[in-house]
């Protein structure tokens, strides 16, 4: 029975924590680069909005997946036209963008599918099936740890292990390729990338391009597997706990892994724990076991808790001459 | 190509912020076009419902006096130097500290003592709910902006477990709190008008709108009247002339952050005490956001911004009616236009400049043909 | 003309408020005539929407949903020429006609069929917000299912605290999973929007689960056991049509609240389990079973 | 390089610049700050792009856009600022835009390689695998020429390469830069320290508000000439002949001043000095040699680490130093010499920049803290009269005034309050001729009025046409004192630019 309690729990942090994770790691790759990204959670909004449309009229995964990815750079460019072209204020823009996806998908989705802004719910043919079942089942007759593992590890659909692999594909990207160098340099010293023959805004923009494309999946993650539809504002937050989340793991991939798993398994203990009086402690509030990544994240950036540096040109537009 | 672009002053707090809301208006023009409806329609059928009648009028008012606390409050914080996007929390914390106040004294004292109870409350509980993220920034170095938001998200979690858990009548299965005695109701616009004698429609708009207008005449004379504006300005415009003139630079992000939170705060006296008599979760519904938006519009002076949240409060209100009256038509095309204008007005504020200067160029020149006719292009 | 004002959720929530949209939408057929109908976004609006109805001259105005009690309780005194419903709440106002059901019979004859349709003997039951109203939903259906097995066990999870448990689909399939996960077998989901998750991980899952309020069979045909019905489309239907102020308590008895069965589930409810659900039925009406009512001592007595 | 210009804005930063160096050599480049030197240099290194004239490399035209094209042609620079990113390695950062394989591991195995050679070559030796952060100032100088010699510069821009060296180093740089040019490296050397000119340099250009002034092969020139040249015209702004300063009691006394940089490098070294009523005490010295820091800390907008001061009534240690509100109480006034940052408000009308650091005073308190906006405004009328600032308009904003205006309110609000002490940074930088005579003649009437004046200024004439005595800076450090009888540009010269100095100390 505490296996199979240990094992759900682990399944349910892995399942809440993805469009967390690929998020962080969207947020990561921009703030490496120099940019911040409060747009995070429009972005992957529309994304899933865009997955949600498209799955519901075509009836195939790959369009789905397809409109969510060109919406989710689309903004992402947007993102880089503003801050990175002309200079705007990098946290106004990522603003702009969450606050318009509010609306607009909600708009565009009364508009097209008249239910009250979701879209229909996915066939199953739209949806993500699961992976590893049968090694699952296999696993499943081990014992002692054989059914916690299989609950936790076995059976998530493709997205879930595509997130986890994004991690070292990111901390590969960023420390072990020569991109993922010039990326860092950009986020610490444009003007030094600059002189040294690199394009920074160039750099920025590909930057925004690997964002964008994350958090599309993100957000297509959320329609596709997670929920049989787009709701309205189905993100509720996600964006912003990933930024946390980046922001608790110290601006690297591992880190904000770390981080989203934690705060992944708050929020499935929270779940839990709704409503139940636990001996002892009476009911516990879930609203604090919600706020705690951000209070974390708080204390974290007072540096009570080790400190964090951010990327030393971070939220500043490169402009040459002064 | 990059240097600063020289505008006349008119074309820059004039020309430009029309320019960029024009653009925001036409985007979402397209937009409306787009899922089939007739942007002119729309806009006269808005129009109409914003100022066509008494009620509409009252309703955009309403709307307005919130946006003009949170519009100060963004606004109070940018003079200082700091982006406060934390005006959310802080008008939800406001409403708990009103609500307290109300819930514990209402009973005992009169409206004459329990509304400025109240405002106090409120602005007290707004301003150190964002005296936190303030402090954490002057002496910790931990930036305004993330620990803003992370405080918007405790504070609805903090105010959700107390609404549930502490302050809920018990027979009741809404979260809210029971409803304040009528002392700590703020008198409705048609009931002041009427003690005057005169017939106003009942509407949600009360006597608070007549306190966001003080605070708007307030924070004018307190940036740009008073020493400590003055300070804080400097802080704002210039760290190191401020340092230089024996301004604490720390002491001015506490008190930008607090007089911010605390007018972030009174949105409750327009919400609580003004139309819902009880303490809701949920009774800020974005305005601490939409106050940005007010803020870039009204290019943060106190004027701008009563202005700017009129121009908002005519959208929500002309908005919810159009979505009584054309089928198809959602709020929310309020809030996508309230994106669209935070992304032309702020981020890509310059963007047209160059053109701008380039048509302002043509048209001073003597040989052009028609200059004139550019120039107010 | 009347107007219907739902509640968060919206109207297509494919249950409670859809219940209510299904029933103004029966009207507007039958009387040829429109109706205006408002979806609360956010909790500050509930009050100017009513106030915006009543001053166009709507009338009724028909309230979806408990969370509206307050507010028709403020704006039904200002309009006393108008007449107000309210559905799943009492007003004691002499325009309102308060309109609740007796839930507890409904979910009794699912928690029946759960028991019946169970093979681990394990059911589960996911409720909205943790209110009076749910609880009163919950121990019904665990009477129900103990009655048809006085062995099954019966898991139990709210959404949360607040109305966003009213939509949160990605919580109802997590707690769906959760207490698949511990043996359960059939979920019978009282959460407004947060079910039709619970409905997808029932169907992925290879379970059963049991709708709510709107007959909900259809939503995942194969997996859905049943629905317990509300027919909040009937109330509506006959507050519409004409109102008649006071208390009406629908019942098993008025057809207020029933199971569903057609052709999605009728492969899954056996000629023996429909057998002895409508004998309960009658039972219950007949006043032969006593359906503990959770809202009347705020506990589950049984 | 021909007929280069440039303009940043309002400031033109290269005026008709004509370079022209032979290869193999190590040309020379000298000039007051703001001269244009380090404008010129990125234009050949296509960091900038100039607004017109040419530029040819070995012959050839070329047409340089981008950093990257004037790499190709072998053209490599060291920023005066470093160009570095801290929390990447040495390696890193030379490789950085130049790694020749898109594994990074790969790349860093070939690099190193190729580096250990180069070091072993040259001499320049750093650590490679430590992050930029924890390098001492003259190891990532090192590494700043390294990574332009890895991408294969044959000509080598060094902007100001010993501002932060010690003398050490600085002989063991000077020891490489000769190897590299015996190899046949051409190498452009900035510099303000003209002693390092003569040691090293083959030909030196001197120049001057964006212009070039003088051009000739080292052979041809002297430190004198140099310092003649590199201080520039000489304006026609003598001593007041009339009455010699009678100092009186000490206003102000600062002992064994000492500050260092967040990088370490040492700012102020040692400071003491004293300044007495009535008399008008001058600062020269190169700047970037302390100057700078040494009005900040007496004013009370720095805290040093070391030494003590006596202000007034006041004393002070850096555990309880003065701040600027302080400073103000105890009749200490200060004219900064950045008046577009420090100075003023750029946005503000000059009526509240010229209240700035008064806003306490009694006369402009209201109650409830409201400003006497129109006492404030009189104020900066009468201020604006007796200046002479034009446009006479207390409403317009401070940018709109011509830069010499900008420098007489400031220095009006600073006297308006008849301070004690009064410091000055650079009192007519960019300041016309008539405005400069005024100016000069204020700073003596305060003199006469009984106060104490420092003058810090990097224009000889200015120093020597005030003073009554003149204190010489040289890297953090009083290197001499000279009363006014005994001072002439030649002795003033060779102290600023360390020669005595340093040599006596070493
Ligand atoms: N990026 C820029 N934007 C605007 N103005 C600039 C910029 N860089 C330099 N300037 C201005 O151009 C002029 C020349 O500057 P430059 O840096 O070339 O001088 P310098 O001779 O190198 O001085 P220093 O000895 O202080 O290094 C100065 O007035 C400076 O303020
Ligand atoms: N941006 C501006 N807008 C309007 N007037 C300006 C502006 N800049 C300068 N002026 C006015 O133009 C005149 C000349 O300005 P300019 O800056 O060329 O003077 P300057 O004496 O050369 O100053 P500096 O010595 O700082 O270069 C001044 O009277 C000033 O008031
Ligand atoms: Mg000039
Ligand atoms: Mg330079």
């Amino acid at each position: 029975m505490d296996e199979v309690l240990i094992g759900t729990l682990l399944a349910s942090t892995l399942r809440v924590s993805v469009p967390l994770i690929l998020c962080a790691l969207a947020a990561t790759l921009s703030e490496r680069a120099g940019v911040i990204d409060l747009g995070l959670e429009g972005k992957m909004l529309m994304a899933a909005f865009a997955a949600g449309a498209a799955g519901a009229t075509s009836g195939s995964l790959m369009l789905a997946l397809l409109a969510a990815l060109a919406v989710g750079i689309a903004l992402s460019m947007l993102h880089a036209y503003a801050c990175v072209s002309h200079t705007g204020d990098q946290v106004v823009a990522g603003m702009a963008i969450t606050m318009t996806a509010a609306g607009l998908t909600v708009v565009l989705g009364i508009a097209w599918f008249k239910q009250g802004g979701q879209t229909p719910p996915l066939a199953d043919t739209v949806r993500l099936a699961a992976w590893f079942t049968g090694a699952g089942d296999a696993l499943q007759a081990v014992p002692l740890l054989g059914p916690a593992l299989a609950l936790a590890f076995f059976g998530h659909n493709v997205m879930v292990y595509l997130a986890l692999l994004a991690v070292p594909g990111v901390w590969w990207l960023l420390y072990r390729t020569r991109l993922g160098l010039r990326l860092r340099a950009t986020g610490e010293n444009p003007a030094m990338v600059d002189a040294a023959g690199l394009s920074v805004k160039g750099l920025r923009y590909l930057a925004l391009a690997f964002n964008g494309t994350l958090c599309s999946l993100a957000g297509a993650y959320l329609v596709l597997a997670q929920n049989p539809s787009f709701v309205p504002n189905m993100t509720a937050g996600r964006g912003y706990m990933a930024l946390a989340a980046m922001i608790f793991g110290k601006w690297h991939p591992v880190g904000a892994l770390w981080a989203c798993l934690l705060f992944g398994f708050l929020d499935a203990v929270a779940i839990r724990l709704q409503g139940v009086t636990l001996p002892g402690v009476g009911t516990v509030p879930v609203q604090a076991i919600q706020a705690l990544p951000y209070v974390l994240t708080v204390v974290l950036l007072a540096g009570f808790i080790g400190r964090a540096r951010a990327p030393a040109a971070l939220g500043v537009p490169y402009v040459k001459e002064r | 190509m990059s240097q600063p672009i020289e505008l006349p002053r008119w074309i820059d707090i004039g020309v430009l912020p029309l320019v960029n809301l024009g653009m925001a208006l036409i985007v979402a023009g397209i937009v409306v076009a787009g899922i089939g409806l007739d942007p002119l329609q729309v806009i006269t059928l808005l129009v109409k419902g914003a100022f066509g009648s008494r009620a509409g009028i009252g309703y955009t008012l309403y709307y307005a006096t919130t946006f003009i606390f949170t519009g100060l409050a963004v606004a109070m914080a940018f003079h200082g130097g700091l982006f406060n996007i934390g005006g959310e929390g802080q008008a939800l914390i406001g409403g708990l500290g009103a609500s307290l106040a109300a819930l514990a004294f209402a009973q005992r004292l009169p409206t004459a003592l329990m509304l400025p109870l109240m405002v106090l409350a409120a602005a007290a509980f707004g301003a150190a709910w964002a005296a936190v993220p303030a402090a954490l920034q002057a002496w910790r170095g931990s930036h305004v902006v993330i620990t803003t938001i992370m405080f918007n998200f405790i504070a609805s979690a903090l105010l959700g477990y107390l609404v549930v858990n502490v302050l809920k009548e018990p027979g009741n299965m809404t979260p809210e709190s029971r409803s304040f005695e009528p002392s700590a109701h703020m008198p409705g616009m048609h009931e002041a008008l009427g003690w005057l004698g005169l017939a106003w429609p009942k509407t949600p708009l009360n006597l608070s709108l007549l306190l966001a207008l003080a605070a708007a005449v307030g924070v004018g004379l307190l940036l740009w009247k008073t020493r400590a504006g003055y300070e804080l300005r400097t802080v704002g415009f210039s760290p190191d002339a401020a340092h230089y003139a024996g301004v604490r630079p720390r002491r001015q992000v506490m008190v930008a952050m607090m007089l911010s939170g605390a007018l972030a705060g009174c949105v409750a006296i327009n919400e609580l005490a003004g139309v819902q008599h009880r303490l809701l979760m949920d009774f800020v519904a974005g305005a601490g956001f939409t106050g940005i938006a007010v803020s870039l519009i009204g290019r943060n002076h106190p004027l701008g911004i009563v202005l700017a949240s009129l121009l908002f409060g005519a959208l929500y209100q002309g908005g919810a009616e159009l979505a009584f009256e054309i089928p198809g038509f959602s709020r929310e095309m309020v809030a996508t236009l309230q994106g669209l204008i935070v992304l032309f007005s702020g981020a890509m504020a310059t963007v047209a400049a160059p053109t701008l200067a380039r048509l302002y160029a043509r048209a001073r020149r003597p040989v052009a043909p028609k200059p004139a006719g550019v120039a107010h292009g | 003309e009347p107007a219907v004002i739902y509640d968060m959720g919206g109207k297509f929530d494919k249950s409670f408020n859809e219940a209510a949209y299904n029933g103004a939408e029966r009207w507007k057929k039958e009387s040829g005539k429109a109706y205006l109908d408002f979806e609360i976004a956010n909790e500050a609006q509930r009050e100017q929407a009513m106030r915006r109805m009543a001053d166009k001259g709507a009338n009724p105005i028909i309230a979806i949903g408990f969370s509206q009690g307050s507010t028709v309780e403020k704006v039904s005194k200002d309009y006393p020429k108008l007449s107000f419903a309210i559905i799943d709440s009492v007003v004691k106002n002499p325009n309102v006609e308060s309109i609740v059901f007796k839930e507890q019979e409904g979910s009794f004859l699912v928690g029946m069929m759960a028991a019946l349709a169970s093979k681990s003997g394990k059911v589960g039951f996911v409720g909205g917000m943790d209110i009076p109203l749910i609880r009163r939903f919950q121990c019904g259906y665990e009477q129900g299912a103990k009655f048809a097995n006085p062995k099954a066990e019966v898991t139990s999870n709210m959404t949360g605290t607040t109305p966003a448990a009213w939509n949160d689909p990605t919580r109802g399939a997590e707690l769906a999973k959760a207490q698949f996960a511990k043996g359960v077998d059939v979920i019978f989901a009282a959460a407004g929007g947060t079910g039709i998750g619970v409905y997808q991980a029932a169907k992925d899952g290879g379970k059963l689960a049991i709708g709510v309020d709107s007959n909900q069979n259809h939503l995942q045909p194969g997996t859905m056991l049943t629905s317990m019905v509300k027919r909040v489309d009937v109330a509506v239907y006959s507050a519409a049509k004409k109102s008649n102020p006071g208390v009406s308590v629908l019942g098993l008895k008025e057809g207020g609240v029933d199971y569903a069965l057609d052709k999605h589930n009728e492969k899954l409810v056996s000629a023996d389990m429909k057998k002895k659900v409508d004998a309960a039925k009658a039972d219950i009406i007949a006043g032969k079973i006593k359906v503990a009512d959770y809202m009347a001592d705020n506990a589950c007595k049984y | 390089m021909r007929g280069i210009n440039k303009r940043f804005g309002a400031v033109q930063a290269n005026k008709e610049v004509t370079l022209s160096v032979s290869s193999g050599t190590v040309h020379g480049i000298v000039g007051e700050n703001g001269a244009g030197k380090s404008t010129l240099m990125s234009i050949l290194y296509g960091f900038y792009q100039a607004d017109s004239g040419s530029i040819e490399i070995e012959g050839q035209p070329a047409n340089i856009t981008r950093s990257k094209e004037a790499i190709a042609l072998g053209i490599g620079m060291v920023h005066q600022h470093f160009m570095l990113v801290d929390p990447l390695s040495a390696l890193d950062n030379i490789m950085l835009g130049a790694e020749p394989d898109w594994r990074l591991q790969a790349a860093r195995a070939e690099v190193r390689a190729k580096l250990e050679t180069l070091m072993h070559d040259t001499g320049l030796v750093v650590r490679l695998d430590t992050p930029v952060e924890d390098l001492p100032v003259g190891e990532r100088q090192r590494l700043e020429i390294l990574k332009a010699l890895y991408r294969g510069a044959r000509i080598l821009i060094l902007d100001e390469p010993t501002a932060v060296l010690t003398p050490q180093e600085t002989d063991q740089l000077f020891v490489t830069l000769r190897k590299l040019r015996a190899n046949g490296t051409t190498i452009l050397l900035i510099t303000h320290k003209l002693k390092e000119i003569l040691a090293l340099c083959d030909k030196v250009t001197v120049m001057r508000a964006g212009a070039v002034v003088l051009d000739c092969p080292i052979a041809e020139t002297s430190l004198d000439k140099l310092a003649e040249a590199m201080v520039g015209r000489r304006v026609n702004l003598g001593r007041d002949g009339g009455a010699a300063a009678k100092p009186g009691a000490p206003l102000l006394e600062a002992k064994h001043l000492q500050w260092h940089d967040a990088l370490g490098v040492i700012r102020l070294a040692d400071v003491s000095l004293t300044l007495r009523a009535g008399e008008i005490v001058g600062i020269a010295g190169v700047s970037g040699n302390g100057q700078s820091e040494l009005l900040e800390a007496l004013s009370g907008m720095l805290t040093p680490h070391g030494g003590e001061l006596q202000l007034g009534a006041g004393h002070f240690t850096p555990k309880a130093w003065l701040d600027p509100a302080r400073a103000r109480a105890l009749g200490l006034a200060h004219v900064p010499e950045d008046r577009h940052r420090v100075g003023l408000v750029l946005p503000f009308a000059a009526w509240e920049s010229a209240i700035l650091g008064h806003q306490k005073l009694g006369r402009f308190a209201g109650r409830f803290g409201w400003m006497k906006q129109s006492a404030m405004q009189a104020d900066t009328v009468r201020m604006m009269e007796s200046y002479d600032v034009r446009p006479r308009n207390p409403q317009l904003r401070s940018s709109k005034f011509s830069g010499g205006n900008q420098q007489k309110l400031v220095l009006a609000r600073e006297a308006i309050v008849k301070p004690k002490v009064l410091l000055v940074g650079q009192p007519t930088r960019g300041v016309d001729i008539g405005a400069i005579e005024f100016i000069h003649g204020q700073l003596r009437a305060m003199r006469d009025a009984g106060g104490a004046v420092l003058v810090v200024s990097s224009e000889l004439d200015e120093i020597l046409a005030l003073s009554d005595r003149v204190l010489v800076m040289d890297r953090g450090r009083i290197a001499g004192e000279l009363p006014i009888d005994d001072c002439n540009e030649a002795a003033l010269g060779r102290l600023m630019c360390g020669a005595s100095a340093s040599e006596q100390e070493q």
